[in-house]
């Protein structure tokens, strides 16, 4: 079987919506228009408007509003346009989804899922290509779920869906139309995978990778590449940015000895500089031979030319050159 | 006891896009009453936790509700636990209203374990299972409130929510925005504009460019409530309930009312008003001392039966408070608990450095 | 040119706690054959974008204002560049008419150098000296544009702001809290609802609980204007720059309008609305041909004088198009400058990784 | 000379505003209040209406019109009452704050000023106690201030003022009452600091101390401590987050070999994070002799009841345990 990850995620919301009478979704375009990037298509036809529900542009209403009927017992699917657009809504989901249940202590529990493209599309500027992965990373009180391939996707989203926490959920636009092998296991519809487990998608002995989101794709046409000139790098897809497995992380280590992080974000406290303290503060130290290169965005409001554009995201080539540096070698 | 009919003041209510609710009003003696001493205990609370604020026995910000009694017990006198109600940190009533005692709101604002909030979450942020909090973060209440509605009609229940809010609070975007949904979606929602003529230190006309509350809801039809009368806010609450229950939407409702003390604990509440204003509002409009003119009047009680009253509500609140103080402080495994759902945590989490790592 | 008196449609305006501009409006041959030049150069532009998309020369967001024109030349026609338009993402008429050119706007669709922003902005983020942009996200220019008045006011300059955005924008909270601050200081600023009926794929009725988008300021009064009609939107601009000039405070002005095409390149627009309701307003309100009927009507210009203007904007835009097209792509070292204000630039930036690092 | 940090904020404003007509402040409470914690005390009085504004409570729209009137050559100073208010107006902050400089190559700048107490109160429980020096941190366009004495606060205040750039002015409301000497100098109404160094508060060889804000009072506590013991505790006050003066700590960390980073805010994607990061990256990896140590606030919303906010933010005796463990001594 394949899957694109749009399907996947259809999926997941689909099945997990036959499966429980109180999950509906809400956010601009989910319904009529089938999704601003058809990840909803064909929800509003088989649920109706009761559950598939078009909100006005009112970010922070809308996510509130979610946040409120989950206190009361519903689980809404609260989808962003993009996650660019949530900023608006930042303060209902740090102050009101992740807060309350432990300001209340306990009396009022938050099953929600925010989610949307997160991180940047292709020319479109810097109003809607920022990551806000390490932002939510650092709340207590949420998960930060950062998928990469189809299985990620269904498996993933239907544990935040399950899952009684408000789950931060962040997809990303150009991997939408992407389409991923999907396991017998993954197509049935009790598929879970478990949220704050990295995974590790190649094996390798020289160097780890740790990457999320679009760039576990550039991590593993890294490790071609490297492959090529005999270098086995070992490839992390991180899955969750919150909880953070710096287990599956420190066990490559002790293999590899080497470091990279990549990511799409600002380089300054994102996640890659969250995973080398992590793996500083740990056993990791000792046995780390280089340091930790972290592969970021560029520290750039994002460009809209597409020269500049092009220097302001990694891409393979990127992870190729800190591989090679963490393993001193030059070329 | 025997209902009888009462009728409020011409000026109680005005009306905007609606009727305004019929002032006459039934009552009983009994209710009455017992609306006295939820508002006699409400107020003697209050000055407790003044009091042991000055005693520094509470931490942080503490926001009294005296001389707004009326909206709080006139509110949930017309209201079942099935209706929610919402607010911002200017909350302690509910708590003693609505499901809690005053000994887990004391508890709470001493951060007690016998607390509502199993004392992490302090004055501002009291919850029970009929009163949605006790939010810290002014408007971001009002789409909660909303959403809660939006649960009710999902369900298909025939309750309504009061999703309630200050006159400064009333200027917050999001209260626009939730205006709007629930509108369009028809939602049982009952936006409640607690006016008490100041924000902090802001007074309406400075905060807000049309200071009639009531009328800002666009096509949300409103009313606008004397909230010093308990049998006003009471009229009001029926009122508005069953405007949401007979699917007209939602409706918005001013109550016009006063605070007494400053913003919180550390604003003394006269440098932006007088003491004069104060004063007068107090001896023309206090809602203890009006129900209790209505009682006399009536012949319900005797001035004595009344004084009985006080004394057992200050006895139950002093007593309470004791009990309270006897709470210890909450175990230090608590820091853990509730900041994810029992069972959905991540394996461990950090404290301040390394080795400070508390495993689930 | 000798002015001359016309008559509007007497429905050309509505209003909302205020008379309404005059019908009557005093206008120029020269002025209505400029507007005409000027909206067949803007959608000949905007066609050419259309075309460029579709070649893929220009990426991501491309939203375009065919059906618009009436409201940016129109606003345009009755300011000066002293007066500030701050508006959204679909604001590429506000290049040409003020202060930038074709090239410089085709030129940042492209990511060209010669581009108004340089290239970094793109199709969303245009902005020139006399035009503040140009922004993405839906309802910040509001305050944006608040702000700009603030700061006339402040100066004490007898100017005026018009702070655009869409009947979907018009349900953002931040729209609201800047209705109630310029209310409450009086600021120039007219709020302009540019209502073309659908925020991408929804309808007013669907976004907004009252699509009488003029009547939602509350205490600011309102006027309704037939956006397709420029002489009207010209009339209205005159209207609300002596508004604000005259000490009265805000305005809140909305065009009536459409959009022809989908909401931007990359939705078909037919699947939200009928292909004959499009097709209906193309054939009875399109602005162009509305203002070509004017001037036939009229006597000011032959139909071959017209049509002459006609071939002059389109040599004009594919003149522009060739020329942006050969400007070069910003030199890498821009993708540095303009982060932060020359001279105050942090020593170095962090590329991609450790070594790429920028020293300024 | 003495000021405490309260009245060197003043000061700060009110010779700005004496030296520019366009400097003006705006925010909740600012202007007949004298501010919610007495900052702007005085300056309606001074200044007037016009240049001192109260607001109504809007923080989303008052941020934004403060932008706006930026970009029309004004210099706001836009009070928070907290910045965890500020979260409502994130958006406003970082979309057209921050990057419409860029996005608009150059047309707009954006001189401005945006500040207010940041960081955890006494006993204010969750919402109002967040740090969120590392999320303004990461954007690029904004410059982010966290100063700790009066003369920090008075020479980056006012150098903050006079920046054509947006900056983010993170103050601490346990510091407002705090007295500190001043300097002949830094009582001139021309004293500016630059932003974006660190200032050594202490020398020493044994162990280098990076902290921010109330932290630096804790670090040098710990220093004095940690002095009877006979160890030598260098002690860096960061004042800048971003740009993050990686030089100086580096040059600290070359005699002492030794990092404990000590800051109030969530530890994940934090202010220790991205230090960490950056020394292990550029040349304090060859000379760290332990792992770097960081003293973080707990990874929990901040609780009310005193005894457990106690263990969530760090105090002297935790840099003081940190600091040993960066010597690998124990107790
Ligand atoms: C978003 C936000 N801004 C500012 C504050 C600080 N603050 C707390 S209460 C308050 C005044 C609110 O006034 P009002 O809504 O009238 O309620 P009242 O205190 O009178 O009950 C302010 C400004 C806050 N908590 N949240
Ligand atoms: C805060 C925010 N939410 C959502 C979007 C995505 N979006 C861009 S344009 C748009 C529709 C806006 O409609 P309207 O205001 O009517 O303007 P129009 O496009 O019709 O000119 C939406 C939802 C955005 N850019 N910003
Ligand atoms: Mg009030
Ligand atoms: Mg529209």
């Amino acid at each position: 079987h394949t899957m694109t990850v749009r399907e996947a995620l259809n999926a997941a919301m689909e099945e997990e919506m036959l499966r429980d009478e109180n999950v509906f979704i809400l956010g601009e375009e989910v319904a009529r228009y089938n999704g601003a990037y058809k990840v909803t298509k064909g929800l509003l036809d088989k649920f109706g408007e009761k559950r598939v529900v078009d909100t006005p542009i009112t970010e922070m209403g809308f996510a509130g509003l979610a946040i409120g009927s989950a206190f009361a017992g519903l689980r809404p699917i609260c989808e962003f346009m993009t996650f660019n657009f949530a900023m608006q809504a930042i303060d209902q989901i740090v102050n009101s989804a992740a807060k309350t249940h432990y300001m209340s202590g306990g009396v009022l529990p938050c099953p929600i899922v925010f989610r949307g493209p997160n991180g940047a599309a292709a020319g479109v500027a810097a109003q809607h290509s920022q990551c806000y992965a390490a932002w939510y990373g650092s709340i207590p009180g949420l998960k930060v779920v950062s998928p990469w391939s189809s299985e990620d996707c269904k498996g993933l989203l239907k544990a935040a869906i399950r899952d009684p926490n408000p789950v931060v959920f962040l997809e990303n636009e150009l991997l939408y139309g992407v389409t991923f092998p999907m396991s017998e296991e993954a197509m049935s519809d009790n598929f879970l995978l478990p949220i704050g487990k990295a995974k590790v998608e190649r094996e390798g002995t020289d160097v780890t990778i740790v990457a999320h989101s679009k760039m576990v794709t550039h991590s593993l046409e890294a490790a071609d590449e490297l492959a090529k000139e005999g270098i086995k790098a070992e490839v992390i897809n991180l899955r969750s940015i919150r909880p953070l497995d710096i287990e599956t992380i420190n066990k490559s280590i002790k293999k590899t000895n080497r470091l990279v992080t990549a990511e799409g974000g600002f380089p300054a406290f994102g996640v890659g500089s969250e995973i080398c303290a992590q793996v500083i503060e740990t056993e990791g130290f000792d046995y780390l031979d280089a340091p930790v290169e972290r592969v970021t965005g560029a520290d750039v409001p994002t460009p809209y030319a597409v020269n500049l554009e092009n220097l302001t995201f990694p891409d393979t080539n990127s992870v190729i050159k800190a591989a090679k540096r963490a393993l001193y070698r030059t070329n | 006891s025997e209902p009888f009919t009462v009728k409020l003041h011409e000026d109680s209510f005005r009306g905007y896009r609606t009727e305004t609710p019929s002032l006459d009003v039934e009552v009983t003696k009994e209710n009455l009453l017992k609306w006295y001493r939820s508002m006699t205990v409400i107020r003697r609370t209050e000055q407790a936790a003044d009091a042991l604020y000055k005693q520094k026995l509470i931490r942080g910000f503490c926001h009294l509700a005296i001389g707004q009694e009326a909206v709080s017990v006139g509110l949930d006198s017309a209201t079942t636990f099935d209706d929610n109600i919402i607010s911002s940190y200017r909350t302690h009533p509910f708590v003693i209203l609505r499901g809690g005692d005053i000994k887990s709101l004391i508890g709470e604002l001493l951060g007690r374990v016998c607390g509502v909030s199993k004392g992490k979450g302090g004055s501002m942020h009291v919850f029970t299972e009929a009163f949605q909090g006790g939010h810290g973060i002014v408007g971001a209440q009002v789409p909660l409130g909303a959403g809660l509605a939006f649960a009710q009609k999902y369900h298909g229940k025939k309750h309504a929510t009061f999703a309630m809010y200050g006159d400064g609070a009333s200027n917050q975007g999001q209260v626009f925005e939730s205006f709007n949904m629930a509108k369009l979606w028809n939602l049982p929602c009952i936006f409640v504009c607690e006016n008490n003529k100041y924000g902090m230190g802001t007074s309406a006309e400075r905060s807000s460019s049309n200071t009639e509350y009531y009328t800002r809801g666009d096509l949300i039809p409103g009313i606008q409530v004397n909230g010093m009368d308990i049998i006003a806010v009471h009229q009001a609450t029926k009122f508005a309930k069953d405007w949401v229950n007979s699917d007209k939407g939602p409706l918005l409702v001013e109550f016009v009312t006063y605070r007494y003390g400053g913003h919180s604990m550390s604003d003394p509440g006269t440098t932006y008003r007088t003491r004069e204003e104060i004063q007068r509002i107090r001896s023309t409009q206090d809602p203890i001392r009006g129900l209790q003119r209505y009682i006399s009047e009536w012949g319900l009680a005797s001035e004595e039966d009344l004084k009985a009253i006080d004394k057992e509500a200050k006895a139950e609140v002093d007593a309470a408070v004791e009990e309270a103080k006897a709470s210890p402080f909450p175990d230090e495994k608590e820091l853990w608990t509730d900041i994810y759902s029992a069972g959905f945590e991540p394996p461990a989490m950090r404290g301040r450095d390394r080795e400070e790592v508390f495993r689930f």
